[in-house]
């Protein structure tokens, strides 16, 4: 485990170092704040910010991909034949994400990467990148990533960690994906005073996180007695099904599949999907099990804080970024549903 | 039967013989598909006279290019082949054969109940004036060539030039009216033509249009008779628009030397003479009787006004003097677009009177083919691709684009034929579709616009439903525009026929619903033109129902004292009321209101209330004659004083000989009061008629009585003008005042008195009555409810607006409604009977059908998408949409398709994409949209 | 569509009779010419993505 | 840029200009070759999703007329 | 503004005591200083919940849409135009509604708020003059007029046009100079210019529909993108795509949108979406003069079908 120290000057010049055998992705600042997106050539990822409304989640699994492309046009050859979009292998880093929105990939990994099933399109991408994370010396007050089995200081999930530290980023490479990362950029090393650096910033850090959640209780419900409670319609009543909580969640994996066709030339993508939407459930008959909107509502929470709680054994599909908790335009906060649902007593 | 004449008719009504000459065509009916290969090879060029002989057709031709039937014709006098006996270049070039020189004349015999005569009139022929110089210079047209020079279709393509050889844009053209009308001197024709002033107007207004807003229009008029509906407020838009309108009838015209112009000299308002140069005058000639209309009447026995029309009754609109022979049209007098259509609907209601009892019993049965259910079935295109001869074949590469078919998806069979429409070729196409078992057919040609009922004739006899079809234009939107590059066109053929394709595949089987009509009809209101639409309905066998909330019947007509034409009016109304009272066909509700009415066309269901009690009445159709009244006047001292009365107190007072009336010396009638005003701008078109009338008859009862008619214009149209004339004859003084200059009308010493500015003295008048009748408007009844229970739409002054202000002025854009009388537009008894008989004539059309089979094409409500907005029930024109009221969607939109046109405005209008467009639905637009690029 | 930046002349409007053959063929020349002088249309045109969209 | 030959997608009234582009056949007047024609019923069939829907897929214009 | 929360409480309590309404909708404080949230009270122990300040920035129209109960709402002015709107689209009776009106001083723009924090904000005051937003070891006073959104700042109605009860004394209306500057802006430019203007502010739209499903305009059972049969837009994050999206919906607003600014405030991305709309609501001022929902028993502009006046007279 090799210790990191950066100047703040020299982080640009390592980025376009490292940039020439890595696709990097990461903060950038723009008009309206900073956004997580792919950088393009000589972009640097600027670690001083405080959010990214979208999370590293587009890196692993893009909101549009295209999996295969086709003909039907019955003069070309192979036509009607689904054929594969190349990919390009270039590695790809991560930089600058926040260490619990690395463990979003991990709970990724639950649904994309089995034992028994592996989606190549995510696989690939993953096997491909590298996570470098940015600590959060001051998490937002919506973060409860400590009450989700991660932090601010979470090294679990990543391959480099990097802190701030004043007027260098501190950090140690964690991985061996990591080390190599770190080579490729240069990273000076650091010294021993690294640990006990990270170890410092990250009580602090923790310490300032007053926002939490418990869960504990709701290990121990049915599900149907979580179900039937009736608090869901108040609870989901200001909901407007809008994808936001979504799209803007780092864990919420769903997808749709679609085909395009122009002329004779199709291909067939995955789209993100949400399942805000009542199209998202809605059956070929016309039937819909989830028709009304709080019920949509429902299935978001159940999902993330009682189904995956129950299958995967594994705490909650959450990190507590609080991205939703943020963004939702009509505040409804899964600390809040969250706490409902573990205090609820079935009345039986 | 086209190029025919009536040679004779013998018998009387209900069992005539007619003879009829039919002349030779020369061009087989069957054959001909009007191709026009035979215009382009015909050598020989005649005057057009369609083009008012300002250009040149050929000798073989079609009279312009939407002619009914779309066939040529050979014209035999210019003929070189039928005179000369050489050329016959047009058989050999005809595609199909359907050229025949020995085409003989015929004569046919007919045997018919009634006859109605339309044979139209003719433009006066200016030739005769040698003031006008029409014949010797080029610049001075008549209003009918200025139409053609005007007109898109026309020689110039509606772009308008001198017609000296300079054939330059004109800067300053005069309008001359009256030539040949009101004018005794020297045409003998003294009525009014009625329409030129309009017809000039409109000339104007688009020559500025097409010249750009500088040309200079001068209209130089005696009278403007704008008294059509929405015609005043036409006027006034033009005068806004910089028509100038010149008071002032010409007397010489005079060429300016050395130039193409003309120099005008006349004498304006204030009686001085002015000159002013112009650069084209156009005669706003009048309308007459053709000579050979004269000889048909003498042949047919039938009596003719002095102005040469068909002599008819007030209350007998359109009935000649001949029983069972019915007149419509310019035949009755000159009259304009909408007049003629009520003409032609009610000579077609009265002529139909006789005939009811043998109604549909010369009908033949036609055999029909089972349709072949293709639900479930892949989609399994033929595409038939035509040469058309070389119309399509010598442009477009016909065999590779039917190569080309092929390869498109569920296209399973493909062919090109030489000539798709001919009928062995239908009947192979029958064959082939049979065969290969196709279920939608594509066929590339000519237009649908003519062919589609033909190619859907053949998809029914294969047993097909008939909207499994699509055909593609690669004739006229192709072949024929882009002859200078074949293989564009052939590629634009391709894209067609690939987006033909595409849209067909996504054809569905459609049905045509079928709807009973209720055989009943109901009219709402018992005055003159509701009772002569009782009486059509009622002999023509169909159970009629009036609707009457006052007391009686006859409306208006009860308060009238006599017709221009001498007839008592109270004695011609009780006769009426007597007949319809004594039809037992007919049923009267007097004293009774309509509280609501639902359903739809042939299913109509009104809640009435009759004498204060709730009733029910189904009717099948509806006519609107709700009729008007008189407006009340709020100035020239009415209501203050006594002997200042309206219209009809006055016709009250004449009818009773009134002391007021009878010991008179002196009576002053106002016209435009409350017409032609900001707040009402429309003429009451009756007035000056009535007024002039009453004067007149002033003047007969007292002929030292002094009689004024103070005026804005004089309107009396048509044969009424012989009436302002006889008054002024008789004495009676005609004093012109201005809308800024109105008669000021004050009580001096217990006397009335008037004072109006004379024009042509300039200097104020002062006149003392002792009585004085003011023409008022006539304003229509409110019917706002009505209007609302059947969805009628009403203009801005309370008249019902009709379906069609030209085509259709006797009934609604909603089906199954008509409408008749002064709820239309203000008018004379004559008129309002007769849209009385047109109105039930138009609904008997729809009667008579029994039932009614609607397109297919009609929209659909899905009503699992739809929101319930109501955007598709406010947009709709038809009032084709409503919401269900009951069942599981109730609150959801549905179509009635009886109603519904197919125009899709609905379809485009609703935001949730519930509904569906049946043969151009949005997902057959879109795959054509999608087909546009291979 | 204006307002969103599409060239005016992409769009055309008119009102033509059924008996005004004359002018169809002109206003279609006038439309053919204009969108002529624009060029191809790049606006509003779906990029179908064929390969992956990095 | 002669080279360029736009594709224009025409929406015609069925009852006005598509009758027109008849009769232009019928004139045998000549114009541009640049247009593919859907016949609507009327323009009130026309919804913006044809424009957009048209443009979306390439067309270089679209000219509506009733 | 705690004025207009004590008197929705007392009419909400009232209004559910005696049964003149099922449910009141309203809104409760939300667990963010600067959110409140669209809540329905059910009981008059619930109406003490409710609260009303220039965080509600939510249409409350939004959730009314095709109700069968009876319903008290809280609406603002322009929340009262859609009111009008969803009555004459049938999306709800005026027999149903109890309709507690709030004369309107404007909202407060949250993207303007949390640029002024120092930290987590706790609560945010409204006087209708001056915010005070307090915070974990700050509070800063503004002029209202400063942070409002930048709809209110436009706004031709601030009093309700349909009500039951106000919640307070009606408001003067603003005197507006320049409604339309910032459409006039767009308009000035070159084609080429607002075609890029659009593209970057779409740019980051994710098509999450948070502006369609904030709107109460957009109660289609299934949106034009959701529709299959065919469909024409697709639904990845394509820039045509999306450009197609934002345009028709604003074509389908056109005449009924009222500038609420829901839309926007829901926006997750903080995209101006009320460009399209707002151009759509100038050209019906200009072109028919017509505003959204003044009137019930007037259609919006574009829903109408007029005979035009006949002006071929011809003979």
């Amino acid at each position: 485990m090799k210790m990191i120290s950066i100047k703040k000057s020299d982080w640009a010049g390592a980025m376009e170092k490292v940039q020439k055998s890595y696709r990097l992705a990461g903060p950038v600042k723009e008009k309206k704040g900073h956004t997580f997106r792919e950088l393009k050539d000589g972009e640097t990822p600027d670690l001083e910010y405080s959010e990214t409304r979208m999370s590293v989640k587009e890196v692993v699994l893009p909101q549009s991909e295209v999996m295969f492309s086709y003909s039907l046009d019955e003069n070309k050859e192979g036509h009607h034949i689904l054929e594969e979009v190349p990919f390009d292998e270039t590695p790809r880093a991560a930089v600058g994400i926040r260490p619990y929105d690395a463990k979003a990939v991990e709970i990724l990994k639950k649904n994309f990467m089995t034992e028994d099933y592996k989606d190549p399109y995510f696989e690939r991408r993953y096997e491909n990148l590298t996570l470098v994370g940015m600590a959060e010396n001051n998490p937002s007050p919506v973060n409860f990533s400590t009450s989700c089995g991660t932090g601010p200081f979470d090294e679990s999930c990543l391959d480099i960690i990097l802190a701030d530290a004043g007027d260098s980023y501190i950090g140690k490479a964690l991985t061996e994906k990591g080390e190599k990362f770190a080579a490729a950029a240069g990273f000076a090393e650091g010294d021993s005073g690294v640990e006990a650096k990270l170890a410092e910033l990250k009580e602090q850090a923790e310490g300032k996180i007053k926002s939490k959640v418990s869960f504990d209780k709701i290990e121990k419900m049915t599900i149907l007695d979580l179900y039937e409670a009736p608090f869901w319609e108040e609870a989901a009543f200001a909901c407007i099904n809008c994808g936001t909580c979504t799209y803007a969640c780092p864990t919420c994996w769903c997808f749709d599949i679609q085909d395009e066709v122009k002329g004779k030339d199709g291909v067939r993508m995955r789209n993100w999907d949400t399942c805000m939407s009542e199209v998202y459930s809605v059956h070929t008959t016309g039937h819909d099990p989830r028709h009304e909107a709080w019920q949509r509502t429902r299935n978001r929470f159940m999902h993330k804080l009682k189904y995956y709680l129950d299958k995967y054994e594994d705490g909650i599909m959450c990190v507590g970024c609080g991205r939703c908790v943020s963004q939702c335009p009509v505040n409804i906060d899964i600390r809040k549903v969250c706490q409902q649902m573990n205090d609820y007593e079935p009345s039986k | 039967m086209t190029l025919s004449e009536v040679t004779s008719i013998s018998g009387e009504a209900g069992n005539f013989e007619v003879e009829v000459l039919k002349k030779p065509r020369y061009v087989d009916m069957n054959k001909c598909i009007a191709c026009g290969a035979c215009v382009e090879k015909c050598p020989k060029k005649v005057d057009n006279d369609y083009n008012a002989g300002l250009n040149k057709r050929k000798a073989i031709y079609v009279e312009y290019d939407q002619a009914v039937p779309l066939k040529f014709a050979i014209d035999a006098e210019n003929c070189i082949k039928l005179t000369k006996g050489k050329c016959g270049l047009c058989e050999k070039t005809c595609p199909t054969g359907a050229i025949n020189y020995d085409d003989k004349p015929e004569t046919v015999k007919l045997n018919v109940g009634s006859v109605v005569l339309a044979p139209g009139f003719k433009a006066f022929d200016p030739s005769v004036f040698d003031t006008y110089q029409y014949t010797k210079f080029p610049n001075v047209v008549t209003a009918l060539e200025f139409e053609r020079l005007l007109s898109a279709s026309g020689p110039t393509l509606g772009h308008l030039v001198k017609q000296s050889k300079d054939h330059e844009e004109p800067k300053k053209v005069a309008f001359f009216q009256c030539i040949g009308s009101r004018d005794i001197n020297r045409c003998d024709n003294g009525y009014c033509s009625s329409v030129c002033c309009m017809y000039a107007i409109k000339e104007a207004v688009i020559a500025k249009e097409h010249s750009g807003g500088d040309l200079d229009c001068a209209i130089f008029y005696m009278d403007m008779r704008t008294h059509g509906k929405d015609f005043e407020r036409y006027y006034e838009k033009a005068k806004d628009d910089g028509v100038r309108f010149v008071r002032s009838r010409v007397h010489t015209i005079n060429p300016v030397p050395e130039t193409n112009d003309l120099e005008v000299r006349y004498v304006d308002d204030q009686g001085k003479i002015q000159t002013e140069v112009f650069n084209m005058i156009v005669l706003s000639v009048g309308l007459e009787i053709d000579g050979s209309t004269i000889e048909l009447a003498k042949t047919l026995n039938i009596e003719l006004t002095p102005g040469n029309f068909a002599q008819t009754g007030t209350f007998t609109p359109v009935q000649t003097s001949r029983k069972g022979i019915v007149a419509s049209g310019a035949f009755l007098g000159p009259r304009d677009i909408p007049q003629s259509m009520v003409d032609a609907s009610a000579a077609a209601g009265v002529a139909g009177e006789g005939l009811a009892p043998v109604r549909g019993t010369m009908l033949k049965e036609v055999q029909t083919t089972p349709e072949r259910d293709v639900f479930g079935e892949a989609p399994r295109i033929g595409v038939f691709v035509c040469h058309c001869g070389i119309n399509i074949g010598g442009v477009v590469d016909v065999p590779s684009v039917a190569e080309y078919a092929k390869t498109l998806p569920f296209v399973e069979y493909t062919a090109d034929n030489m000539f798709s429409c001919s009928q062995d070729t239908q009947d192979k196409m029958t064959q082939i579709i049979k065969e290969q078992n196709l279920n939608r057919i594509v066929v590339a040609a000519c237009t649908p616009k003519t062919h589609e009922p033909l190619f859907q004739e053949t998809l029914m006899a294969a047993g097909l439903n008939k909207y499994m079809f699509e055909m593609v234009n690669i004739r006229n939107q192709d072949s024929w525009v882009h002859k200078e590059s074949p293989e564009k066109a052939t590629e634009k053929a391709m894209d067609l026929v690939r987006m033909g394709v595409a849209k067909v595949a996504l054809q569905n089987p459609l049905a045509e619903a079928q709807l009973q009509v209720g055989q009943t009809a109901m009219i709402v209101g018992g005055g003159l033109s509701g009772m002569a639409a009782a009486e059509t309905l009622a002999l023509q066998g169909y159970e009629t129902h009036i609707i009457e909330k006052s007391d009686r019947l006859g409306g208006n007509a009860l308060k009238l004292y006599k017709t221009p034409k001498g007839e008592v009016i109270g004695d011609k109304v009780a006769e009426l009321v007597e007949s319809i009272n004594s039809n037992d066909k007919i049923k009267v509700h007097l004293n009774t209101t309509i509280e609501n009415v639902d359903g739809f066309v042939g299913n109509f269901k009104a809640r009435l209330k009759e004498n204060g009690e709730e009733a029910f009445l189904d009717h099948g159709i509806a006519v609107m004659a709700t009729g008007g009244k008189a407006y009340t006047p709020d100035e020239y001292m009415y209501g203050n004083d006594p002997r200042v009365l309206t219209t009809l107190e006055m016709d009250e007072k004449m009818k009773s000989d009134d002391s007021l009336v009878k010991d008179a010396d002196c009576a002053v009638f106002i016209q435009c009061v409350g017409s032609r005003e900001p707040e009402r701008p429309y003429c009451s078109r009756v007035c000056c008629t009535h007024s002039v009338d009453n004067a007149l008859e002033l003047k007969r009862r007292k002929p030292d009585m002094n009689v004024f008619i103070l005026y804005r214009d004089i309107r009396t149209y048509g044969e009424k003008e012989y009436l302002y004339k006889e008054a002024r004859d008789a004495g009676v003084i005609f004093v012109r005042y201005d809308l800024e200059n109105k008669p000021k009308v004050s009580v001096d010493n217990g006397n009335l008195k008037i004072v109006v500015k004379d024009h042509v003295l300039n200097r104020d008048l002062e006149i003392e009555p002792d009585v004085i009748s003011l023409a008022t408007a006539i304003v229509p009844n409110t019917v706002n409810d009505l209007a609302q229970f059947y969805k009628l739409p009403m203009n801005d002054d309370g008249f019902f607006i009709e379906a069609h202000a030209k085509l259709g002025p006797s009934e609604f854009a909603t089906d199954g409604v008509f409408l008749a009388g002064i709820a239309h537009y203000p008018k004379p008894i004559e008129e309002a009977i007769a849209q009385g008989k047109a109105a039930a004539s138009r609904a008997i059309t729809l009667l008579a059908r029994k039932e009614i089979f609607t397109s297919g094409q009609v929209a659909k409500v899905d009503p699992v998408l739809c929101s319930s907005c109501g955007i598709c029930v406010n947009v709709c024109p038809y009032s084709a949409p409503s919401f269900k009221t009951e069942g599981p969607f109730a609150g959801k939109a549905e179509i009635n398709p009886v109603l519904c046109k197919g125009c899709g405005l609905c379809v485009a209008s609703c935001r949730s994409g519930a509904i569906h467009h049946n043969g151009f639905d949005n997902d057959q637009i879109f795959s054509q949209i999608f087909a546009v690029n291979a | 569509m204006e307002f969103v930046g599409l060239e005016e002349d992409r769009l055309h409007f008119s009102w033509i009779s059924s008996a005004e053959a004359v002018k169809f063929a002109d206003v279609a020349k006038q439309v053919a010419e204009k969108v002529k002088v624009l060029g191809p249309n790049k606006k509003f045109v779906k990029r179908y993505p064929t390969k992956d969209t990095e | 840029m002669s080279e360029y030959e736009p594709k224009i997608v025409s929406f015609l009234c069925n009852w006005c200009s598509y009758g027109a582009a008849d009769l232009a056949g019928v004139s045998r007047f000549q114009y541009p070759d640049n247009f593919r024609v859907i016949r609507i019923p009327c323009t009130g069939r026309m919804s913006p999703k044809f424009f957009l829907s048209a443009l979306r897929e390439g067309a270089d214009a679209v000219w509506v007329s009733g | 503004m705690d004025a207009y929360t004590d008197k929705i409480k007392e009419i909400s309590k009232k209004i559910l005591s005696e049964g003149k309404v099922d449910v009141v909708i309203g809104f409760r404080k939300g667990t963010l200083g600067y959110m409140s949230e669209p809540y329905m009270a059910k009981s008059e122990k619930e109406a003490e919940n409710l609260v009303f300040d220039c965080n509600c920035r939510m249409n409350l129209v939004n959730y009314v849409t095709n109700r069968k109960d009876k319903v008290g709402i809280v609406v603002k002015g322009c929340d009262s135009r859609n009111l009008v709107t969803h009555i004459i689209e049938n999306k709800i009776k005026r027999e149903q509604l109890y309709i507690i009106g709030v004369p309107c001083t404007g909202l407060a723009d949250k993207k303007a708020l949390l640029d002024l924090a120092e930290g987590e904000i706790t609560s945010v005051e409204d006087d209708n003059e001056t915010i005070t937003i307090k915070g974990d070891g700050f509070e800063k006073k503004v002029a209202k007029s400063d942070v409002l959104q930048s709809n209110c700042k436009t706004c031709i109605k601030r009093n309700p046009v349909i009500f039951d009860e106000l919640a307070g004394p009606e408001v003067a209306e603003l005197e507006i100079s320049d409604r339309f500057a910032d459409v006039d802006e767009v308009e000035k430019m070159s084609a080429d210019e607002r075609w890029n203007f659009f593209g970057e502010l779409l740019s980051e739209c994710t098509r999450c529909y948070a502006c369609r499903n904030a709107c109460p305009l957009c109660y289609c059972p299934t949106c034009f993108v959701d529709e299959s049969r065919p469909q024409w837009v697709g639904k990845s994050d394509n820039e045509t795509d999306v450009l197609t999206y934002h345009f028709l919906r604003a074509f389908h607003d056109a005449g009924r949108c009222t500038d609420c600014g829901a839309c926007e405030a829901a926006c997750p991305m903080d995209i101006k979406m009320r460009y399209f709309t707002r151009k759509t609501i100038k050209d019906c001022v200009e072109k028919y003069g017509s505003e959204a929902g003044m009137e019930l028993d007037k259609r919006p502009a574009l829903d109408q079908y007029k005979i035009n006046d006949p002006n071929e007279f011809i003979k």
